[in-house]
């Protein structure tokens, strides 16, 4: 969060490709697992990329595809999903049904010409730090290579 | 007895006028009466057979009399049973003369020959080993034990006892009940390192079905293994219970499944040790004289297979034992962390083999010596002053051949050969050793998986269970609850885990005394205004905390049952359902502020 | 083949079977039992068949058994009735051309016996014949054993048909009953109490079995019926299942018949075929099968008890004889087990009736007994004789007395089982009470004839190690006491008894006797017992004097060469195994030296005495034949 | 059993083996079985069977003098086979042709009034035919 201004300067700087694009990523993570993951990394002094901005949810069901739209619509260049894996849900069930919303919205947006990789949904449990890590800066790499997403320009009717 | 329908007969014996129930037999009835038939080939478990023959009494019926066999013969309405008339000790000292030119050295022969004055016989001698053929052990194996292990050879004089083809018995479980019955002591069981034998060819399973599970047993109650016992297995035998006198054996208990209701639960499920098989490099399963601690622990036992003594796979006495430490850990290739309780086991065993082969030379290949505890660095201390090598290096290699150029091989080629690079001396070495002792690491039980999904709770990366917070919340897991201890959260030593088990005991039991539990404040509400009751929500909620008012037509959330996960807020079309703390206009708050441009 | 279901279908298809056997004007019965082909009635049969060569107004039967087993093989030619005896192959072209074609007596064939110059051509003028009165045996010469329609033409199964037809159960057994019958395997138990015994036994099966396990040596009655006759065996039991409402049947036959075996399988497929075994047999409602079962080569297997164990595919232990069989044998259910004769009895009692049965024979065994009369006999063979006969008929009448005009000595009756009996006994009649009150018993009638060549001590000594090898060994008075019983008596062959080996063999075999567990235990003493009581002086030749009597016993004899016979023609002396025998220097005879036999080299095998052409070659005590010994090489050097 | 000592001429331990777990019958009974019974040989048998009647009749007829000779001959006892597996000889009681005893049972064939000097040319004969075979196979 303290990266706002140099987010900001990179965005002003892409035309002029002189300070490196530094995307901007929303994560909601899972309470119990990757949120958790995320802590233990911090704890452990895993190195990531600072990226990421971490919204905790007590599930990643309670991720509404309208959240996504919304971090999209209102800047950020891409959107991580973190959950448990399949058959470990907390909440007995709830990732199965998140896995079902994620692949929906995945279809919407390759309609709507946004890249697949801005949207990912991932499966780390708590004791997975090295994923958490590995998977953090995966993404910002990749997400970096496609640019702003720049929604408001691209994806608004003017 | 009386009450019984069955009818009764009467008749005598020497001169005692008696009753008795159809079926029974004269011996049964004489028994009763206190009267003392002599007999070699009975046994009352096993049906009568008829065979040594010295138990012939003299019965007589309708003025004819002939001699049976008392042990056979079912008795009869009226009969006249002499079982000492003079004919009656003439026959008898007759068959024991026979017996005696056969079985003059079986003591049970000989006392009853003698009892009835037969010291020496007639005939030509012809010493048995042993075997009066009787047939008990050949009878209780097939009738009561149900093991068929045993049966008669050939026929006529040329008749013995034996095993199918004389070689093993595959069915033989080492009861021991033919050693029991036989009256002279020709079948021995012989109880060789926890195996036991039945003559030499009987090769028996390791224990029987009836035993203490191991030595040292807490309760020391013996148990009887189902899949050994015969009575499990066919509902025959039974003979334990008959011989039990406080008539303790109970067949019908179950291993039986018992709900139990509890408010949190402590699991303290542990480790197993690091399989070395996995490092082909150190031998184990190809050397014989490879072994692992554990192994070792059991081998130095007192009441292990050799009574404590240390000894090699040959049994001979090892003069020279290399301990390899960090074995499974501190190692990329299987467990990167340290096991924490290698180092000083190692110690101990060392300080064992001092105590059992004073002049051996030991050997302790280490890493690191990771000392940390109260008295441990002063024990690590004391071994250096009773003459333990220590070598910092690890051991990398085990062969039976010497690979290093620089090494003389023994003049025994029964050494073992164990490499390894002495970092203080700068150089590889290599260890000529009778016995290699592999110290072997802790990894998470093979079941610690399945028991965190069962509980919901989480595994670290390296297997073992996750504590809520390393530091703040080390025996809480993220579910609520349920607690952890021991090394099923990592390795530890028996300090640690005593100490973190007590911390789990009372973080359980401050829970239990609160005597309430605070529910999770963050549930879901429905808007009733909203809410179209179109049951959605209803389906997604994983704990059917969600019913429908259908007088109102709404869906209405169970506070209690609620989990709080937010499922129902994000699938609720009407977005009707909001989470308290989680509600759309707060995250979106949030990501307003993230994004914030 | 339709299913005969009424008395007349049954009688009409035997009619049919009689007039088709009518049709052949000649008969020609060839003995075809074992001991026939064992001397080329195999060869012979196949002679006949190629000189006969499908001639169709002859019928030739490969017959069972005749009986007259010494001079075989055996050929009767009808309606001629002329017994041929010895005949060769080479006879067959010479018995076609002449008796059958042109009715003429082959003068040479006949039977002559040895001493009285007479010729005999038929069946019934022959001595060994005329006294004997066939029942069991009757139809053995008359009949292939291979056709039940051969069976039939003679009225066999009249009787099933007229049981289970026109009788009830109840009357059948009373007809059994009434007949005395009694087991002919051996103990002569009432046939009748047992039949009822099983049929008021409780249980849902009953099991019929027939003892064919013969393991008498010397006995081979059963054999010669199974052989001979199978279906009137398959008749007595299917009869004997209605009675006592038997639901199976077995036979348990020795292995060493697989002759027998043969024709009974045969005769069983037979009996299906036709509707005598199987389901609702004659339409009366009953299904009963019989089974084959095989024996193992055990004597012990004879003895009910073990027999069962056997049949339930055990091994052949006797068990403890206090329950009857009737009510707890095979697989512990009511059976009736009887043997070959005893089976092949019952029809002819249903024909013919019980009155008909109780006039032959005595008052307390009635009916005939089949006898295998063997030994040193002049005419061995197959007998049926009625009870009641003395011994001295069967041995000197029937059997034509001692081998070479020897002396009788003694007759084993009963096999291994039975009693060795003197001269003195010979005139008891043949029944089975009397001759267990002798020490002997009826057995299932091996009768051996010994003559005064014969050792009762070798023979005592040879039943009871036969017994040795044949006791199950299970219980300790037969298994131990046979044993030292037999290493007294070798002991006493070997020259080396003791006078107090007579009371020890008597004492031992009485406690053998009462504590054994079966029937082959309690009758095992037997041999031994009988002969010590009428042979004890034979007893004590061999202990006190170092003699053999008999000149058996190897220890006891030595052989020399009588100077005055030998003609030196040396045959002795290429045989000798060992060359014990040299011819003796300047000793002169007809065709060469004279030899002699050095009594230190000499094994004592025979083998000089079977082939020396003048039967020069003497066996006498040791004492005797060192002196011979001496006069020939001691003097004479 | 029957048929499988018929067809190898001794029951081979595997066919034991397969006929206990067919029939579901324990091994030791049929060990005691194979061991009771006289038709079983737990060994391999020679190629002639030798089955000599020792019965009563053949015995007082002079069946032991051949037995005998056979052993001194030929070095075979009853129940055991010659060096060269060619025969084996065995001891049978009563093959029910008492009258022309001595017996000698020659692969199944009988041979009646048996002598001494008999039992030898016939073994002589099947020696004789056996190495004319041999010669005619190499």
């Amino acid at each position: 969060m303290a990266d706002t201004t140099t987010t900001e300067k990179s965005a002003e700087h892409t035309a002029e490709k002189v300070v490196p694009f530094e995307p901007k990523i929303i994560g909601f993570l899972c309470w119990w697992c990757t949120y958790a993951a995320s802590d233990m990394a911090g704890t452990s002094r895993l190195k990531y990329p600072p990226n990421v901005s971490i919204i905790r949810v007590m599930c990643s069901s309670r991720v509404d595809p309208s959240f996504i739209m919304r971090a999209f619509a209102e800047g950020a260049d891409g959107v991580l999903i973190g959950g448990c894996h399949l058959g470990e849900c907390h909440y007995v069930s709830g990732n199965y049904k998140t896995a079902a919303r994620i692949a929906l919205l995945k279809k919407t947006f390759s309609q709507l010409g946004v890249e697949d990789d801005r949207l990912r949904l991932e499966w780390i449990s708590a004791g997975e730090i090295r994923k958490f890590a590995e998977v953090i800066t995966d993404m910002t790499e990749k997400v970096r290579k496609l640019g702003p997403l720049n929604w408001r320009e691209n994806f608004e009717p003017k | 007895m009386e009450e019984t329908n069955e009818k009764l007969v009467k008749l005598t014996i020497d001169g005692i006028e008696t009753e008795a129930r159809k079926g029974e037999t004269i011996l049964q009835v004489a028994e009763r009466l206190h009267i003392d038939i002599p007999t070699l080939c009975h046994y009352r478990f096993v049906k009568p057979y008829g065979a040594c023959r010295i138990c012939s009494v003299e019965v007589t019926i309708r003025g004819k009399s002939r001699f049976v066999p008392a042990c056979s013969y079912q008795v009869r309405d009226g009969i006249e049973v002499q079982t000492r008339s003079e004919e009656v000790i003439q026959h008898r000292k007759m068959l024991l003369e026979l017996m005696m030119a056969r079985h003059s050295q079986v003591e049970v022969v000989r006392k009853l020959a003698h009892e009835y004055g037969v010291d020496t016989t007639r005939f030509e001698e012809m010493p048995s080993e042993g075997c009066i053929l009787c047939g008990l052990c050949v009878r209780v194996c097939s009738e009561v034990v149900g093991a068929n292990a045993l049966t008669f050879v050939k026929r006529g004089t040329d008749r013995y006892v034996s095993t199918p083809f004389e070689g093993k018995a595959d069915t033989c479980i080492a009861c021991g009940a033919c050693a029991y019955v036989c009256p002279t002591n020709y079948i021995k069981v012989e109880d060789i390192r926890d195996r036991k034998y039945v003559f030499s060819e009987l090769s028996l399973g390791p224990t029987t079905p009836i035993h203490i599970p191991f030595a040292a047993a807490i309760p020391g109650i013996p148990v009887i293994d189902s899949h050994a016992c015969i009575h499990m297995q066919t509902g025959e035998c039974g003979i334990c219970s008959k011989v039990c006198e406080p008539d303790a054996i109970n067949y019908e208990m179950q291993d039986t499944f018992e709900e139990v209701d509890v408010g949190s639960i402590i699991l303290a499920t542990g480790y197993k040790t690091f399989d070395p098989a996995r490092a082909e490099q150190y031998g184990y399963g190809r050397f014989d004289n490879v072994i692992t601690s554990l192994e070792f622990e059991h081998l130095s036992h007192a009441s292990g297979p050799t009574g404590g003594a240390f000894v090699k796979a040959d049994g001979s006495e090892p003069k020279s034992v290399a301990i390899l430490h960090c074995i499974g850990s501190r190692d990329k290739n299987y467990n990167e962390y340290c096991s924490r309780v290698c180092c000083m086991y190692s110690l101990k065993i060392a300080h064992l083999i001092r105590e059992k082969v004073p002049d051996a030379d030991i050997y302790e290949l280490y890493i690191d010596m990771r000392c940390p505890g109260s008295g441990y660095e002063e024990f690590y201390n004391r071994l250096l002053e009773e003459g333990v090598h220590f070598i910092r290096g690890k051991g990398v290699e085990v062969s039976q051949m010497p690979t290093l150029a620089t090494t003389t091989p023994a003049a025994s080629n029964s050494k073992l050969y164990v490499k390894c690079e002495d970092t203080l001396l700068g150089m590889p070495r290599e260890l000529p050793v009778d016995m290699v002792i592999l110290s072997v690491g802790l990894e998470p039980a093979e079941d610690a998986e399945e028991v965190a999904r069962i509980f919901k709770i989480n595994a670290k990366g390296d297997g073992f269970f996750m504590e809520r917070h390393p530091k703040l919340a080390p025996v809480d897991t993220l579910s609520d609850g349920i607690f952890i201890a021991g090394c099923a959260q990592g390795p530890k030593d028996i300090p640690d885990s005593v100490a973190q088990g007590a911390a789990a005991a009372a973080a359980a039991v401050s829970l239990i005394d609160a005597g309430e539990v605070a529910l999770e404040p963050i549930t879901s509400v429905v808007d009733e205004d909203v809410c179209t009751g179109c049951k959605t929500c209803l389906v997604v909620c994983p704990y059917g905390a969600i019913t429908r008012d259908e007088e109102k037509g709404v869906a209405v959330i169970n506070d209690a049952l609620c989990k709080a996960c937010g499922c129902c807020v994000a699938a609720c079309p009407s977005g009707a359902i909001s989470q308290r703390g989680f509600d759309d206009t707060q995250i979106e708050a949030e990501l307003a502020a993230l994004l914030m441009s | 083949m339709p299913k005969l279901g009424t008395i007349e279908q049954v009688k009409r298809f035997q009619e049919k079977c009689k007039t088709a056997l009518d049709k052949f004007p000649l008969v020609v019965s060839l003995c075809h039992g074992t001991a026939c082909c064992a001397i080329g009635a195999k060869e012979l049969a196949a002679a006949f068949e190629e000189a006969l060569n499908g001639e169709k107004s002859v019928k030739f039967i490969k017959s069972g058994c005749h009986g007259f087993c010494e001079v075989g093989p055996l050929v009767v030619v009808r309606p001629l009735d002329v017994v041929y005896q010895r005949v060769k192959p080479s006879d067959v072209p010479e018995i076609v051309e002449r008796s059958l074609k042109k009715g003429e007596v082959i003068d040479r064939l006949l039977y002559r016996p040895r001493g009285n110059g007479k010729v005999y051509a038929k069946e019934e003028e022959i001595p060994f014949y005329a006294k004997q009165s066939k029942v069991v045996l009757a139809l053995n010469s008359r009949i292939d054993p291979y056709s039940i329609d051969d069976y039939m033409a003679y009225g066999g199964y009249g009787a099933l048909a007229k049981a289970l037809l026109e009788m009830t159960p109840d009357e059948v057994l009373q007809e059994i009953v009434d007949a005395r019958l009694r087991g002919r395997g051996g103990g002569g138990f009432d046939a009748g109490r047992k039949w009822k015994g099983c049929r008021s036994a409780p249980g849902e099966r009953r099991h019929i079995i027939c003892n064919a396990d013969e393991g008498d040596p010397g006995a081979f009655m059963d054999e010669s019926i199974l052989e001979g006759n199978p279906h009137s065996v398959i008749e007595g039991m299917v009869i004997g299942a209605w009675a006592i409402g038997g639901t199976d049947g077995f036979i348990y036959v020795r292995n060493e018949y697989p002759r027998a075996l043969r024709a009974f399988s045969n005769a069983l497929k037979q009996a299906r075929e036709y509707g005598f075994l199987g389901e609702n047999i004659l339409s009366s409602g009953m299904d009963f099968d019989i089974k084959v079962s095989r024996g193992g080569g055990a004597f012990v297997c004879g003895e009910s008890s073990a027999l069962f164990r056997s049949l339930e595919g055990d091994v052949g232990e006797p068990r403890a004889k206090y329950i009857h069989s009737v009510e707890r044998g095979y697989h512990d259910e009511p059976t009736n087990l009887n043997n070959v004769e005893t089976w092949a009895n019952v029809p002819h009692i249903i024909n013919r009736g019980a009155k008909w049965f109780r006039s032959l024979g005595t008052e307390d065994s009635p009916g005939t007994k089949v006898f295998s009369l063997v030994g040193k006999v002049e005419n061995t063979g197959l007998i049926e004789v009625p009870m009641g006969i003395t011994l001295k008929e069967v041995i000197f009448e029937i059997g034509g007395g001692i081998k070479e005009g020897r002396d009788f000595k003694a007759v084993q009756t009963g096999g291994p089982s039975g009693g060795m009996l003197s001269q003195s006994q010979l005139d008891l009649p043949v029944d089975f009470d009397v001759l267990t009150e002798a020490g002997s018993m009826m057995g299932s009638g091996g009768m051996i004839v010994m003559d005064e060549g014969t050792c009762v001590v070798d023979v005592a000594k040879y039943f009871t190690d036969f017994l040795i090898e044949e006791s199950c060994g299970k219980c300790l008075p037969c298994r131990e006491g046979l044993m030292h019983m037999s290493r007294i008596l070798h002991r006493i062959t070997e020259g080396q008894g003791e006078p107090k080996d007579m009371e020890s063999l008597k004492r031992l075999g009485d406690a053998v006797a009462v504590a054994s567990l079966c029937g082959l235990g309690t009758s095992a003493p037997n041999p031994v017992l009988s002969s010590i009581k009428y042979f004890e002086d034979e007893y004590l030749a061999h202990i006190n004097e170092r003699r053999c009597p008999g000149r058996v016993c190897r220890a006891l004899i030595s052989y020399h060469i009588d100077p005055d016979t030998c003609t030196g023609c040396g045959t002795c002396e290429k045989v000798c195994p060992v060359e014990a025998i040299q011819p003796v220097a300047g000793e002169e005879r007809e065709e060469g030296l004279l030899r002699i036999i050095d009594l230190a080299v000499c094994d004592k095998c025979d083998a000089c005495r079977e082939v020396c052409p003048e039967e020069a070659i003497l066996v006498e005590s040791p004492a005797i034949a060192l002196e011979h010994y001496r006069e020939n090489v001691t003097e004479k050097r | 059993m029957l048929a499988v000592q018929e067809k190898f001429n001794w029951l081979p331990p595997q066919a034991l083996d397969y006929i206990s777990r067919r029939l579901n019958v324990r091994k030791p009974r049929i060990y005691h079985i194979a061991t009771f019974y006289k038709v079983f040989s737990l060994e391999p048998r020679g190629k002639h069977i030798l089955q000599l009647c020792m019965g009563t009749a053949c015995h007082v007829r002079g069946a032991k003098l051949i037995a005998d000779e056979l052993s001194r001959r030929h070095g075979i006892h009853f129940g055991e086979t010659t060096d060269d597996g060619l025969f084996t000889l065995e001891r049978v009681n009563c093959l029910g042709a008492c009258a022309i005893g001595p017996i000698l049972v020659v692969d199944g064939d009988y041979k009646g009034n048996m002598t001494t000097n008999r039992a030898n040319a016939v073994i002589k004969r099947l020696k004789r035919e056996a190495t004319e075979e041999d010669a005619a196979n190499a």
